[in-house]
């Protein structure tokens, strides 16, 4: 434990597509509020960044409750993108993210390319906004309501889009329901995109048995947590064998084990999500268990670890 | 508001019925600047299951920073507090939400059903501070039967109220509902402090509401985070906008909250 | 818990399409060995079915360890089919299967459509082998290596073959790692399968830090257990509103109450897998736990409750 | 072989060292079919998370059925072990696997490093059946440290047996590796058990190779069920194709395993 305070300080600057972060550890959208919800809890100037909760043009107010059910390691949510819309977040929530010492990124969402555009370019050019990430699961109107994550060619357009609309660093973000995640990721580079997000949550369900009602009133949620990161591991490990652009990793992530692992698979940074929720030092613990790995490994810089899983026959 | 994540020292853990525990725990901080109608959020495991933090009142607050919490088994993560022994750690982070607002309206009267007499307590230690005697002031608190009411009982009449007690079973007090010992002294107070299972708070909000009474209520959905983050702890204003618990509540003006039953 | 013991009876019976069973309460492959691993802790005789390890023509010896690992409420397998092929399991398994008074199911595995096909055949008209379940998720080795199972036409097209090569109930085994489960499910049912079971594993993925190596030899693995169970339930919903024939709910399923859920989204049977393994009594536990809750629920009949999730406003 | 699910009371939970427990239950129908090597899965939480059940070997049976486990806290499994006390429940599957096979070549060595002691001391106890007299036999035991090591010397030492201790600090016996003690005595026994970290056995299965002295080792691999039903447990045989640990094994004849170090 005293050794942790004592050990020389590794290097953990990462650039993530046109993004320099101080550390890798950033927050995920929708589990870290507009960041001040937790200005007791956490030193928030030593995050690496904070992703804000997705904000669409028009405030929209979610879903009806109940809205999240706890699964095993893991939870199910269904908030339905509730947030106060692009004008309140401007004036109500920028003035105290710029005053915060950590990197700002905004996710968006919409339901046409429009919406998205719009966003990007509404978002350009504030103080205390350095990047965009683009929620790309939720459903395009226009195409019938599939999302637009599922389907290499609409994630391709939303991307440009959004990268045509702005001159800030774009983060696509990528649904994880998909039969080939390498696939999408490679739709959305070839979209111009700066870099890669994911994963974002699983399609669940749960039932109620005595009331034989759905345990959601949307019926089905996301699922986030522990129970996900293998899956997360594995499509970030098969991203980074696809693709040339820095990746962020998330998905279950909630100690600095669980962080080395997609840094190792190949991620640049990552994102902490569910674990806020239930340990709000995550994400400082994350950065202080880095400095010790990096110690132990005899390595200075986390840069130098990205990627680095061994594979080929151990003996 | 400030509110501390606290690694929090069981000092009791007393059986207060089959399947009612109440917990005493240091918390310095929290109980410092804890208020009436407010929560915690307490881990209940250190693995990943069950994930997330269990909301309870706070059930009084005592000297030297002593927080105590009254609570009942439910599954999984109330079956694993039960397992915590004086000398273990908890993990709390607390005072969260907002409690009950202090009427000066008054004598008052301190409604519970079940859990919700949690927390009455501390609201009724802390009635003292304004005008009227205690014995004006009603408490009614109801549970399924005696063994779960009794200690409870005491300890209100200990602060020097007059308790009714109603059980499901009639092994104490009034054999009935809680809410059917409010008509009768409903004329005589002039504010409802309530907290209980819904259909209890939609009965006595009702009740309230035709006799002009102000009432507030504390109410439960579940929560991920306690914070304000996860807008997970949605309900409904009789407008059909969305209210968060953690954060707008818990404890609302009856007025305010649309009644679904 | 006396209650339990003194309730009436209800009719568990249901018919998995052409596979009648007693009780709709089945082991799933590869977690329950070929029945007999079982025999001193299951009362065999009282299941619904027993799905034994996946079969292939030649005995496969399996991937090198390690072949498992523990992960939150989960666990990930790469055991990479090993079994003792179709001779050895006639000669050696069968008659000890023909001895139970539980239906067999034998899950059958290949790299082509004339391997499915040939075992099909090879497994038809002996005592003590009542339906086939088809894995599909083995990669097609005609096709470049992509699994049969998260293409429709293969899909299709090894139900066909499987089909033409017995009379026995067809049921066809869904790969959860796909964009369109119901389109898949549509898929099976077109090439003529008596029914779908699903899910089989999401693909998931650990690395051990302090060697950087991944934590399977075989890099990917079967993510399984009680983490996947929101995942699984979504998914069989999603297909009893795509298709007609029957359906067997899998993943993560421990107790009557998980059991349950998937019998109120639409599945008319279910198995029960990783559960074995730290709960050898779950399948038994679910049989008792069924009787109780048709009682409470005062149905006189497992049937009737099958698809009778209540959707719509709760209030 | 016939094989248990057992709901086992626990009698009694000693601590040995920081990280060293010894674990008593009432096992009757497990520890009466019991034999020296072989082991038990035991169910270390109620949740979903540690999910699967853990191995140890059977490391005594003593009278009225008592199993007895000796345990190191590794990670979260052993963790929720560590806080059975006496009266709670556990949950065993039981005895599983193939244990040791007594040889009538004597006398033999025990040896075993770090918590490869567990087994050793039900075989210890159970090769008093066989002819030579028990200081004639050779117990080798290593360990990290003093405190590790010594309870367990006395328990061998009780039984009649003479014991030689290593540790890897110096602080009981020869300071450095228990397979450094084997060398001088390899010349006197005629058959060698081990059990212990996987080079440990490594370095000894080549010891006896060399020597032409049959060696047996109880090996540890990852496990999910311990039945032979998950084929997750698998070593590779000299010719590379695979056994099943939980089946097979756990204990080997040394020249049936590929030593991959
Ligand atoms: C503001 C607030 C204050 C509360 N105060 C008390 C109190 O003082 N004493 C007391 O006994 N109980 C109180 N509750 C209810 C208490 O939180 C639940 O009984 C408890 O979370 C059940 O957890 P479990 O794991 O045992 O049950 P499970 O049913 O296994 O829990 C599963 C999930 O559902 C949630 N959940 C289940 N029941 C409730 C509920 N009634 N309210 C909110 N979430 C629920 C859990 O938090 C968990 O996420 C309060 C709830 C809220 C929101
Ligand atoms: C046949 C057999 C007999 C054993 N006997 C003993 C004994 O008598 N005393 C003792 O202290 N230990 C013994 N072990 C090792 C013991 O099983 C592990 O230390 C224990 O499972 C660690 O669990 P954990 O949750 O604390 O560790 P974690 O590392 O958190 O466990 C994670 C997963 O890895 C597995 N695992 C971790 N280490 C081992 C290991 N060394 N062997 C097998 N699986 C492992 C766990 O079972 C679990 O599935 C034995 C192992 C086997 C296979
Ligand atoms: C309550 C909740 C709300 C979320 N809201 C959003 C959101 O608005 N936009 C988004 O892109 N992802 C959202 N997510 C997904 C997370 O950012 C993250 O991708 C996912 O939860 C997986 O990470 P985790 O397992 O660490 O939570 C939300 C997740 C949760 C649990
Ligand atoms: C160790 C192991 C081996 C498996 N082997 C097979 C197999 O041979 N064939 C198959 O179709 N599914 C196989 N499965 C998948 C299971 O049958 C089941 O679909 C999956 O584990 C999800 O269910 P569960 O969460 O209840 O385990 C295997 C699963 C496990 C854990
Ligand atoms: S519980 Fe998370 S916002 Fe209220
Ligand atoms: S542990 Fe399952 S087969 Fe050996």
């Amino acid at each position: 434990m005293d050794a942790v305070k004592t050990i020389p300080k590794a290097d953990l600057q990462v650039n993530i597509g046109g993004l320099p972060l101080r550390n890798p550890v950033m927050t995920a959208s929708g589990t870290f509020g507009y960041g001040r919800e937790f200005e007791n809890l956490v030193n928030l100037h030593r995050l690496g960044g904070i992703v804000v909760k997705g904000i669409s043009i028009q405030p929209r107010p979610g879903n009806p409750p109940p809205r999240i059910v706890e699964t095993s390691s893991g939870m199910l949510n269904a908030i339905g993108l509730e947030n106060v819309g692009i004008e309140r977040f401007l004036t109500e929530k920028v003035p105290y993210l710029k005053t915060l010492r950590t990197k700002v990124v905004v996710n968006i969402l919409g339901d046409s390319l429009d919406e998205y555009a719009y966003l990007a370019e509404k978002l350009s050019g504030h103080e205390g906004i350095h990047a965009l990430e683009v929620n790309i699961s939720c459903p395009n109107v226009k195409k019938g309501g599939v999302a637009f994550g599922v389907d290499p060619e609409m994630a391709k357009a939303v991307t440009a889009a959004v990268k045509t609309a702005t001159d800030l660093p774009v983060m696509i973000k990528l649904s994880p329901n998909v039969t080939d995640i390498a696939s999408m990721a490679q739709a959305v580079e070839q979209g111009g995109a700066d870099s890669v997000s994911l994963i974002n949550t699983l399609i669940g369900m749960g039932i109620d048995t005595s009331s034989r009602r759905p345990k959601l009133a949307n019926v089905i949620g996301g699922l986030s947590g522990p129970a996900i990161k293998p899956v997360a591991l594995r499509m970030v490990w098969q991203v980074a064998q696809a693709v040339s652009i820095p990746i962020v990793g998330i998905g279950g992530i909630e100690t600095a084990e669980d962080a080395i692992e997609f840094l190792l698979a190949g991620a640049t940074a990552i994102q902490v999500g569910t674990a806020n929720f239930y340990d709000p030092q995550a994400t400082e613990k994350i950065i202080t268990g880095l400095h010790q790995y990096l110690y132990e490994q005899k390595e200075i810089c986390v840069r130098s670890i990205i990627g680095t899983i061994r594979l080929g026959s151990s003996t | 508001m400030p509110n501390f994540q606290e690694k929090a020292l069981v000092q009791a853990h007393e059986q207060l019925a089959p399947d009612i525990f109440r917990l005493t725990v240091h918390s310095p901080q929290i109980a410092q600047a804890s208020a009436p109608g407010q929560f915690v959020m307490i881990k209940s495991s250190n693995t990943s299951d069950p994930l997330l933090r269990r909301p309870f009142s706070i059930h009084d607050v005592t000297s030297g920073g002593m927080l105590h919490l009254l609570y009942k088994v439910i599954g999984k993560g109330t079956r694993c507090l039960q397992n915590l022994s004086p000398g273990e750690q908890t993990d709390l982070i607390g005072p969260l939400g907002h409690g009950f607002q202090f009427s000066v309206q008054e004598p008052a009267c301190l409604l519970g059903g079940g859990m919700g007499i949690a927390p009455l307590l501390y609201l009724a230690k802390s009635l003292q501070n304004v005008s009227s005697p205690r014995q004006d002031h009603q408490i009614l608190l109801g549970a399924r039967t005696s063994v779960e009411l009794a200690p409870l009982v005491d300890d209100f009449q200990q602060l020097g109220y007059t308790v009714q007690a109603a059980t499901d079973d009639g092994s104490l007090g009034h054999h009935g509902f809680v809410s059917e010992l409010l008509e009768e002294v409903l004329p005589s107070v002039r504010t409802v402090y309530v907290c209980g299972p819904h259909p209890l708070m939609a009965a006595i909000a009702r009740q309230c509401q035709a006799a002009d009474v102000p009432c507030q209520v504390s109410l439960e959905t579940h929560m991920a985070c306690g914070l304000g983050a996860c807008l997970g702890c949605t309900i409904y204003a009789p407008d059909k906008s969305y209210r968060h618990v953690c954060k707008h509540g818990p404890v609302f003006d009856a007025n305010e909250v649309l009644w679904t039953l």
